[in-house]
């Protein structure tokens, strides 16, 4: 299928939609150099910042998470590609406005490769800075594995919570021990039913076929290796929920947050009629959704198909996910 | 015969040619349970690397590696860059600050020295599927070799042509192919091609 | 195209993904009898209310938009299709708090039926009620013939003044002018590239082969006649924003509300190059952007493509526009 | 001869019947420029006449009709519930409201009572391609027609087919069709052919 997409310059693409994002959101954010995104209130902060990382391509993430209450900084590398690690080192002294910065890393390899040659220099400078991995994809590996877990829509909720915890003015330490308690109780299930094209070389990212779905397909069509004939919205969204539950250890009378993620071209309808079927799944075995959001946050492009996100509550987490926010793309 | 940095120079030259030149071809493999980019990024380091090394002025060897190792790293499109720009980058760390004739102890220290700054970002051995595997019996048969900084080289060049031969047999454990399993032994790995060719190309740029 | 969408019986769509849209937004939403979608917070309002009506399958409007400081009640039709007379009647006496209510409808030929019909009813039983059609599409026909254009995304920042002002407390007739004034200085214009199945029966919406693009295409597909091929964004972007500004007569000076609303596939990447693009062509005719947004608001399906809203914005309406409203996809 | 509550009965049966035997060719026809749902949406309007029809109590023929109207402007679908629920309700608004025996001129009231509460609703008239141009011919031939009821609902039943033939050549001025223009010459609307079946299909039930 012929790629359709209303773009210029395939090398320009980066740079012409940060443009769009800066240009509909003016009072919110502005460009740095090196495809920063930046906080606009970043300037007059006393509080621990965030800095975190990754490709553009997954949009409204992740430079629509930027503003009060969530990223102060993200760092854009090209179409589903990692910055390098210059770029990060100098958003994260740029960042730090004496309290320390958190600096958040999903784990995909361009990604963990920056991160690592980032820290290093961190390291060798001396900067004040903590790094949380988000790595929550069940479908790549057991959970002791973490390593080998990618990191999908779960780094939107972290960058949620650890940006209410620095603005209540928590210490680094602190707000890097909550970021990474919520890390650690979470997990994502990715299902994908047809793939898209990359939009700079048009390259298919995955073919599914006319009949098949794929539960575990992670952000770029990498595949996961549960390919299956297409099934209903109430089968599909029990297996995924129940394999959730299973991943975390979610007990019942516990309280979790419910995200459903659509992937791109995945209508909101469908993706409303799975939550729906969720919070039937999850009342049945006594568990409660006490946070949710159902909607687009990281998209594959047009990918069809959605995430699967839940992560267990605890009352810190949820006042934190509660506080309010003003970014591009999340208002609370 | 010692290598002065006209030489290494010329090196980096020949090997930055031999990548652009089989761009294309490291594209088609990254295509097969990659995302099909390796050689789109190859590319521009190998520009970057035609661009830089001209310019080269009076730094000693070590700093101009750090320089385009650290410019390496920025280069956008993935994993490449900053495996690449550590590798690059990694040649002149075990160098002396000053050290500006290379004898063929200070080769093999080329190696090790952009072994170990590999280590320190990436924990892929032999037969995870990666530039390790080239990249590490590469090494080894620099320190094994014998001879010239040339035989050194060249050494190393044929172990690293092994090694991506050999990947063709292994399971890929590392970035998007490894979700893919067993699928993947007959292909071998577009990083480890690009690393052969890497090597073999500072070999012939003598 | 095999459809291949995430649903159980199509026959249940609508109940469902009603379902799914309380479940996920129970502090601000309920289901009321026929297919009623009410703000929780209608029972105790003392103000002018705001019931509409449409199909579904446009998600997240119509139903995504109830909640406070915008929709009180939304009457919900079946998939694409308008809802019956007696639910409105319905709807417009529930609402009645004893201020009045604000009926707002799209022209659509169903909507339109249900609307006139609903009148009639509302006058014979004497309910205080005041309609306002939205009817904003400049690719059906010229100005003067405001009857045959189509009502597209326009309802949605309509439905945000409207409920700003009611909540000011001002009266059902200024609440009227009000939306009156705004949606007869509105204007939008439809492009898709890529036509979406109707999740029901399957049916292909609209047909635009590998290589063309049909700017003034409707809400359903329903073809605007300019079919053409594929357009880079930023000749896309010009030859929309002009049509736009043309329509509407808009002077150097003046300010506009944009809005760049994706129909479901169509990026958000390529929805903020195509922004970028028309905030250039603007500045360089001196119209400034006083307000925006880009993302899916008013959604057909998978379609691919977007439509670009504009309206002549004074500082009554800008205020409005940014007044706090909290619903289930818009906060502020 | 005249029509008690029984002999309309037995034509709103027979007329549902017609129109759910047509469905499919309804949405065939629906589907060439609107959107292929008119047959679902009559399918469940004649669905809901068979299931209402038959308990049809002691209410006045005016006050069943009104009942069934309302009831199917709310059948969900889009334009044909609305518009077949005026059309329905519309036959019993010139009856008196006792009037249970309906001679011929009541079956004239009949037609000119659907016309006017159809004209409140839409503007279409003949020509613009819409379920107008079979019943407005329809409720004319039945005002001119002579004889017992059964000669009025024939003579309204074959303007309604001559009608509905004709809108083949009309250019769509309303609904989704509309923006077809010139294309939508050759194929007839299906809510015109839907029309002069439900009309037939009433004169058929005598
Ligand atoms: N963690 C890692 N350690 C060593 N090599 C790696 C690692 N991740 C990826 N690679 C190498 O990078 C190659 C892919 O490079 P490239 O296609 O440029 O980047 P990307 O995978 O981001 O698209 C792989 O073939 C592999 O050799
Ligand atoms: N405003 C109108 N006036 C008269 N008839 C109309 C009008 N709008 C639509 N129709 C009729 O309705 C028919 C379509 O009905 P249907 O397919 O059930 O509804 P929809 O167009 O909502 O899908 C058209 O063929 C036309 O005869
Ligand atoms: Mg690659
Ligand atoms: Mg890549
Ligand atoms: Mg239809
Ligand atoms: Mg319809």
């Amino acid at each position: 299928m012929k790629m359709k997409k209303f773009i210029n310059s395939p090398d320009n693409l980066t740079d012409e939609l940060l443009d769009g994002l800066v240009a509909a959101n003016r009072p919110l954010i502005h460009r740095g150099e090196e495809n920063m995104i930046i906080n606009n209130a970043l300037e007059s902060a006393d509080r621990v910042t965030i800095v975190t990382q990754g490709g553009s391509g997954h949009e409204p993430a992740i430079s629509g998470f930027v503003g009060e209450g969530m990223v102060d900084i993200s760092v854009v590398g090209d179409i589903f590609a990692a910055p390098g690690p210059q770029a990060c080192v100098d958003a994260i002294k740029l960042a730090d406005k004496g309290k320390g910065v958190l600096y958040i890393v999903l784990n995909h390899a361009g990604d963990m490769l920056t991160g690592n040659l980032t820290m290093k220099q961190v390291k060798k400078q001396g900067l004040h800075c903590v790094k949380v991995v988000t790595q929550e994809d069940v479908s790549n590996a057991p959970r002791e594995n973490a390593d080998d877990r990618r990191g999908l829509v779960g780094c939107i909720p972290t960058y949620k919570i650890a940006g209410a915890a620095a603005a209540e003015g928590k210490s680094l330490e602190e707000v890097a021990a909550i970021a990474q308690r919520f890390a650690d109780n979470m997990a994502t299930l990715a299902v994908a039913v047809r793939g898209a094209t990359h939009p700079s070389t048009g390259a298919a990212l995955a073919d599914l076929g006319e009949d098949d779905m794929e539960i575990g397909m992670g952000q770029h069509g990498e595949g996961g290796g549960g390919r299956q004939p297409m099934k209903s919205a109430d089968e599909t969204a029990e297996i995924m929920v129940n394999a959730l539950v299973k991943d975390i250890g979610i007990q019942p009378g516990e309280k979790v947050m419910l995200i459903i993620n659509g992937s791109g071209a995945t209508t909101l309808m469908e993706q409303l009629i799975i939550y729906r079927k969720c919070e039937q799944v999850l009342k049945a075995q006594n568990i409660e959704i006490v946070a949710n959001y159902v909607g687009e946050l990281l998209t594959v492009q047009e990918q069809a198909g959605f995430q699967m996100f839940m992560a267990r509550m605890d009352d810190e987490l949820l006042r934190l996910w509660n506080a309010p926010c003003k970014t591009p793309y999340l208002t609370k | 015969m010692t290598l002065d940095r006209a030489a290494v120079a010329a090196m980096l030259t020949s090997a930055a040619t031999l990548l652009a030149d089989n761009a294309d071809r490291l594209s088609e493999i990254d295509s097969r349970f990659g995302d099909g980019d390796h050689g789109i990024t190859i590319n521009k380091i190998a520009k970057l690397l035609l661009e830089r090394v001209p310019q080269w002025g009076d730094e000693s060897i070590q700093d101009f590696l750090d320089d385009l190792g650290t410019a390496i790293m920025e280069v956008k499109g993935g994993s490449a860059g900053p495996l690449y720009g550590t590798m690059i980058g990694g040649l002149g760390v075990e160098l002396e600050p000053d050290e500006n004739e290379l004898d063929a102890d200070a080769v093999k220290r080329m190696f090790t020295g952009c072994l170990s700054e590999m280590e320190d970002i990436t924990t892929a051995k032999v037969g995870d599927k990666t530039m390790m595997d080239a990249l590490i019996p590469a090494v080894e048969a620099a320190q094994a070799a014998e001879g010239s900084p040339r035989d050194i080289l060249l050494a190393a060049a044929q172990a690293a042509e092994a090694g991506a031969k050999a990947s063709e047999q292994f399971v890929s454990k590392f970035g998007r192919a490894r979700s893919y399993k067993e699928q993947t032994i007959g292909t071998p790995d577009a990083g480890a091609v690009s690393t052969s060719l890497f090597i073999r190309g500072l070999a012939q740029g003598l």
